[in-house]
């Protein structure tokens, strides 16, 4: 989260298929857009709805949840469990006016790396059409304190550190 | 599955020398780190030019080196390289590290690479986080190398909000009964049984009936012409002589308990039972020719199965008048809307039996109503000759079914529809031979319950995954072979059978097996015995305890956190994937979370009793 | 399609001789190798004018035994004999061959009258000539040359 | 069991207008169990409601989060004492008696309901809820193959069915069993379809809600000198 302008999207992915696929269109080196950063979890079904929104909370701008294709989960039916909670954030997200387009769950087998190109791409794309998420409030401070902290870091390297 | 059927055959020759060839390595013991605060060391990986010539990896370490518990950052040509892996190891050392991160390539490859370099430096393995910043950065974002820098920085700040929370985590062991209990004892079982025998494993073979053979009694030739009679003989002989199988007839599994590697069941003849220990559960239950209602089967002798006519065949049984015809009807009752599956063998069977008709009876005329001829792969050499030698194949629609009659005489009168010439076919064959679906066994449900595995759509077991993982049932520790996962050949299920004897020598040949680290535990005095994370465990790892609160049974927990997810009150933790490291690490990307951790903080806020007030601010 | 063509086949009365009969003859050799696929029709150029004839029909009828039906047929003279179905074909039936077969048997049993023959290959030369006649002269005249046949054709 | 199902986020907000500090507090009995005020949907409410503060320019608002073992008894409630008088206001996830016991407990606090209260009920199916229970105070389930009509059955009929039964289903929803067939069912399953010939008698009404809150004395257990808690 460098400039105010880039949007920052968390692609939360189960190991077995949704990172898999990432890391395939990493070696087929398909290119999609740098606001993507992924998140590894056992499975889609370790993804709490409080997760979700509290990342929203603290200004995300977007997020995809990629699992397994369906009746294909590593854990059976985990990716199920998943869609129900990531609906439920939604509905949630709609309530408090947030939007629920800023949620999606994605299905993918991990031998699909275009397909995650794909939808990190579809995700982005919309994200830029919704526009940078309001609760980034306070942004401008945590940018201070970044640009603040790469100073000490020249200090810190040119110096020492234990 | 044919590798893994390769490879139980190799087992069984090279069974003898099973262990001799391995050294043990040996570790350091594990430092104690837990009441240190976390001090994480971050090493970035150039990977030659794959990460280093998109990311500005020293910027990246700039970025990383001032960031709350990290004590050193730096950059490597190549981590994984040895020299690298000894560097990290010395600065494990040297800057007390109890936290390492690399920033490489994906964990799918290298995680189990760098948990040894650290359980070589005296630290626990779970105290290892990567951050992938080659396959999901360098490599996708090779056109907008400022973007892949910030976001590589990114991807490690997160890595550093999850490391900081990081908590030791130790494998149980549980020692591996070295038995293998199989149930079913057609040529699915017993091949299996002889695979493990011979490789030394103990076998109980468990069959319900007075015999051993299965369906395979039924069958006399393969396409192949090999006799299948004299193999099963040969087949039932060895089983009953060998030293290491013991079998139990007209019996049945009444019982099981455990988990992989160890478990306890019981098996029941009639009045007698017998408790037997053991590592593996192999379902191997076999199905049945399924009993067609239409077409006049059972009211008439001369309308029989495919199985029925081979088996006329095989003893010399079938009289036909001169110039009868022999028609074979394909697809009864299957690929309808009530049993859609495709019972995978008819074809195959309907093909050699017209060309056993047409060879003993030259004058017989055979006609196959067929919807599609499925005789796939080299069986279509066999579909060929039979077009050759003159059996009439006419194909119908699904939606224009043979029309049936049987006459008051017994005279059996079929017409049918040709697809291609249009036109009504009426014959009045001496024999109607008809495709009869291969169904699941009546006690499946029973099977199912007993073992908790799961039957599909079709009324057959389910595997865990039809390609990764195609022999196993999604509950480690069980198998599955012959037609009780499907209808197949019995080519197939003998090495299926072998596959099988080989996943579970995987397991047999231990002395003890590690339980996975990542699995649910519950926090008793949180747990308010809802019953939720019983309801939602695919697996039924949770149960109810004596104590009336939930416990994770440890072996039988697969670690993917349903769960924890759904636990209202918040007593089900994920090991390795708690709370605070996932919301360390979301914090810490959007730059929202608490400072520095301090000694045993890696709790987050989230760990306290029931009774208590249990506070957590927005 | 006549009566008889749409009739139910009673298959005891079949000749189940009639396809080894086709299969005696040169060219014919490969016809019980047939499945039914169609590629054959798919790819016919009579057919594709006229969808009474079909190769994989005739075939089914060889099969099945429709001795008098087939020979009889003016179907069986209608093939352009390009090959197209023999290069397709995934069984090698070799479906013109077997078309010159069945020709063959025609008038070798006098279902079909020899000047029937000498009449044919007329047809053929003179469609030939025609042909040539309207390649060679678009040539020179496209337009002209093909509004002459089609109105002609309209004409007809 | 107390079922209760949350109430949306909007309306929940604009309860608490007005108050800069508010604290959600979860109870850890009947509304955990039917997921719906335990720690989980504490952290889910609070989390939205902060957002939904947030982006109604409200974000100055402080929403914090605590769960409780049981907000009907006292002395759980009095382990929030000492934090309580940090806030504005309480939003109780708690049922309608969690609510009231806060409210009596912190005379000086607004206490919100975050929750609304269903029913006496059981969990159907991971999901589903049904009442079961309807507390008029004279239980006759003994006459009634253990099926309460007065409950189940939508006209709380005690002397039959209505005409409206059809495949076992009630005519005013067809979601619902009827109840009579329910225990018509079970009382031919037990052998006592006898008792039901029995003309049963009307219920008495006056053990139920309508005379006003009812109080349970059990001078038994009553500790003397003290008397029963009012």
């Amino acid at each position: 989260m460098d400039t105010d302008q880039e949007l920052v999207i968390l692609a939360l992915c189960c190991h077995y298929c949704a990172y898999a696929a990432a890391d395939m269109a990493g070696s087929m080196r398909l290119q999609y857009p740098g606001s993507v950063r992924v998140l590894r979890f056992p499975c889609t079904s370790k993804i709490e709805v409080n997760y979700l929104l509290t990342a929203f909370e603290r200004g995300i701008d977007g997020i995809l949840v990629a699992g397994c294709l369906e009746g294909g989960c590593h854990f059976l039916e985990g990716n199920l469990r998943a869609r129900r909670r990531v609906e439920r954030a939604k509905k949630l997200l709609d309530e408090i006016g947030l939007g629920a387009g800023r949620l999606e769950m994605f299905n993918l087998s991990s031998a699909e790396g275009p397909r995650f190109a794909e939808i990190a791409t579809e995700m982005h794309e919309r994200v830029v059409e919704l526009g940078p998420s309001p609760l980034r409030r306070g942004r401008e401070a945590v940018l201070a304190g970044v640009a603040g902290m790469a100073s000490l870091a020249e200090a810190v390297i040119a110096g020492e550190k234990t | 599955m044919q590798a893994s059927a390769a490879a139980a055959r190799a087992m069984s020759l090279l069974a003898p020398a099973r262990g001799t060839c391995i050294r043990t390595k040996v570790y350091p013991p594990q430092r104690d780190v837990t009441d240190e605060p976390p001090r994480i060391g971050v090493f970035i990986c150039h990977c030659g030019s794959n990460i280093a010539s998109v990311v500005d990896v020293e910027e990246v370490v700039r970025r990383t080196a001032v960031l709350p518990n990290v004590v050193l950052a730096e950059h490597n040509i190549y981590t994984c390289a040895d020299d690298t892996q000894d560097t990290i190891k010395d600065k494990i050392g040297q800057y007390r590290l109890n936290r390492v991160i690399v920033a490489s390539c994906t964990p799918r490859t290298h995680e189990a690479i760098f948990r040894d370099t650290l359980r070589d430096a005296g630290l626990n393995p779970y105290l290892l986080e990567m951050a992938n910043i080659r396959d999901q950065c360098s490599w996708v974002h090779s056109a907008a190398p400022d973007s892949a820098t910030r976001k590589a920085a990114d991807l490690v700040r997160m890595a550093v909000g999850r490391a900081a929370r990081l908590v030791p985590l130790t494998e149980d062991t549980v020692t591996v009964k070295g038995a293998a209990l199989i149930i079913g004892g057609g040529v699915a079982g017993m091949t299996a049984a002889l695979a493990m025998a011979d490789q030394g494993f103990p076998v109980h073979l468990v069959e319900k009936s007075e015999a051993l053979g299965g369906a395979a009694r039924d069958l006399f030739r393969t396409l192949d012409g090999l006799d299948v009679q004299a193999f099963l003989a040969e087949t039932i002989d060895r089983v009953i002589g060998h030293p290491r199988i013991t079998v139990h007839l007209h019996s049945h599994v009444t019982q099981v308990e455990g988990h992989v590697g160890d478990f306890t069941s019981v098996i029941t003849t009639g009045a007698k039972t017998r408790q037997v220990e053991h590592g593996v559960v192999v379902v191997a239950t076999g199905a049945v020719e399924g009993k067609p209602t239409t077409f006049g089967y059972g009211q008439s002798p001369r309308v029989i199965t495919q199985r029925d006519l081979s088996g006329q065949l095989a003893r010399g049984e079938l009289d036909l008048p001169k110039g009868a015809t022999v028609a074979m009807l394909q697809c009864v009752e299957q690929r309808t809307a009530d049993r859609p599956y495709c019972s995978r063998v008819c074809c195959t069977m309907a093909v050699q039996n017209a060309l056993a008709v047409r060879e003993r009876h030259p004058d017989a005329r055979v006609v196959v109503l067929y919807r599609d001829m499925r005789t796939y792969g080299f069986r279509e050499i066999a579909y060929k000759k039979a077009r050759q030698a003159g059996v009439l194949f006419v194909r119908f629609d699904d939606d224009a079914p043979p029309g049936f009659s049987l006459g008051a005489d017994g005279a059996i009168e079929l017409t049918v529809r040709d697809a291609i010439v249009q036109r009504d076919l009426l014959m009045r064959p001496s024999v109607l031979v008809l495709a009869a679906p291969i169904v699941g066994q009546h006690d499946r449900q029973e099977v199912s319950d007993l073992l908790r595995i799961p039957i599909n759509a079709d009324g057959f077991f389910l595997e865990a995954h039809v390609k990764l993982r195609p022999v196993d049932f999604a509950s480690e520790g069980l198998f599955l072979c012959g037609t009780a996962h499907a209808p197949k050949f019995l080519s197939e299920t003998i090495s299926q059978a072998s596959a099988v004897a080989a996943r579970a020598a995987s397991i047999l040949s231990r002395q003890t097996m590690p339980i996975g680290a990542q699995i649910a535990r519950v926090d008793p005095d949180k747990c308010v015995s809802c019953m939720t994370c019983v309801h939602v465990c695919p697996y039924l790892a949770p149960i109810v305890g004596d104590d009336n609160k939930a416990q994770v049974q440890p072996t039988v927990c697969m670690g993917c956190g349903s769960c924890t997810s759904e636990c209202p009150a918040k007593a089900i933790t994920l090991h390795h994937y708690t709370d605070a490291q996932i919301l360390g690490a979301i914090d810490r990307l959007l730059n929202a979370g608490p400072g520095p951790v301090g000694p045993g903080e890696g709790a987050y806020l989230e760990q306290v009793g029931v009774a208590r007030p249990r506070w957590t601010e927005g | 399609m006549s009566e008889e063509q749409t009739k139910t086949i009673m298959v005891d009365n079949l000749d189940p001789g009639f396809r080894d009969e086709v299969a005696a003859v040169p060219g014919g050799e490969n016809i019980k190798k047939c499945f039914a696929c169609g590629t054959c029709a798919a790819g016919c150029p009579v057919t594709n004018i006229d969808e009474e004839y079909n190769c994989r029909r005739i075939i089914r009828q060889v099969l099945l035994g429709l001795r008098d039906e087939v020979l009889k047929s003016p179907l069986i003279w209608l093939c352009a004999m390009c090959y197209r179905c023999t290069a397709r074909c995934p069984q090698s039936v070799n479906f013109t061959d077997v078309m010159r077969a069945l020709r063959f048997l025609a008038v070798k049993e006098g279902a079909a009258p020899p000047d029937l023959l000498a009449d044919n290959d007329e047809i053929d030369r003179l469609t030939q000539l025609v042909r040539r006649d309207l390649i060679k002269g678009s040539t020179d005249g496209r337009k002209t040359v093909m509004e002459e046949l089609k109105a002609r054709i309209r004409q007809a | 069991m107390i079922v209760a199902d949350r109430k949306k986020i909007p309306e929940i907000r604009d309860m608490i207008q007005g108050h800069d500090r508010v604290l959600l507090v979860g109870c850890g009995t009947c509304v955990t169990v039917c997921l719906a005020g335990g720690e989980r949907e504490v952290g889910i409410i609070g989390a939205a409601l902060r957002m939904s503060l947030k982006l109604v320019g409200r974000g100055h608002v402080v929403v914090d989060q605590c769960t409780i073992e049981r907000q009907c008894e006292d002395a759980f409630i009095d382990i929030l004492a000492q934090r309580v008088s940090q806030y504005d206001a309480i939003c109780s996830l708690g049922c309608g008696a969690g609510v009231q016991t806060l409210a009596e407990r912190f005379p000086q606090k607004p206490v919100y309901p975050g929750l609304n209260t269903q029913f006496i009920g059981i969990l159907e199916s991971q999901g589903v809820w049904t009442e079961k229970c309807l507390g008029c105070g004279h239980c006759r389930l003994g006459e009634f193959a253990g099926v309460c009509p007065i409950t189940r059955c939508a006209k709380r009929l005690l002397n039959g069915p209505c005409g409206g039964s059809r495949e076992g289903k009630c005519e005013v929803n067809a979601d619902t069993e009827c109840a009579w067939q329910r225990i018509y069912d079970r009382a031919k399953a037990l052998g006592t379809l006898d008792r039901l010939d029995a003309i049963a008698a009307p219920h008495d009404w006056s053990t139920g809600i309508e005379g006003g809150p009812r109080k349970v004395v059990r001078e038994d257990q009553c500790i003397a000198g003290l008397g029963p808690k009012s």
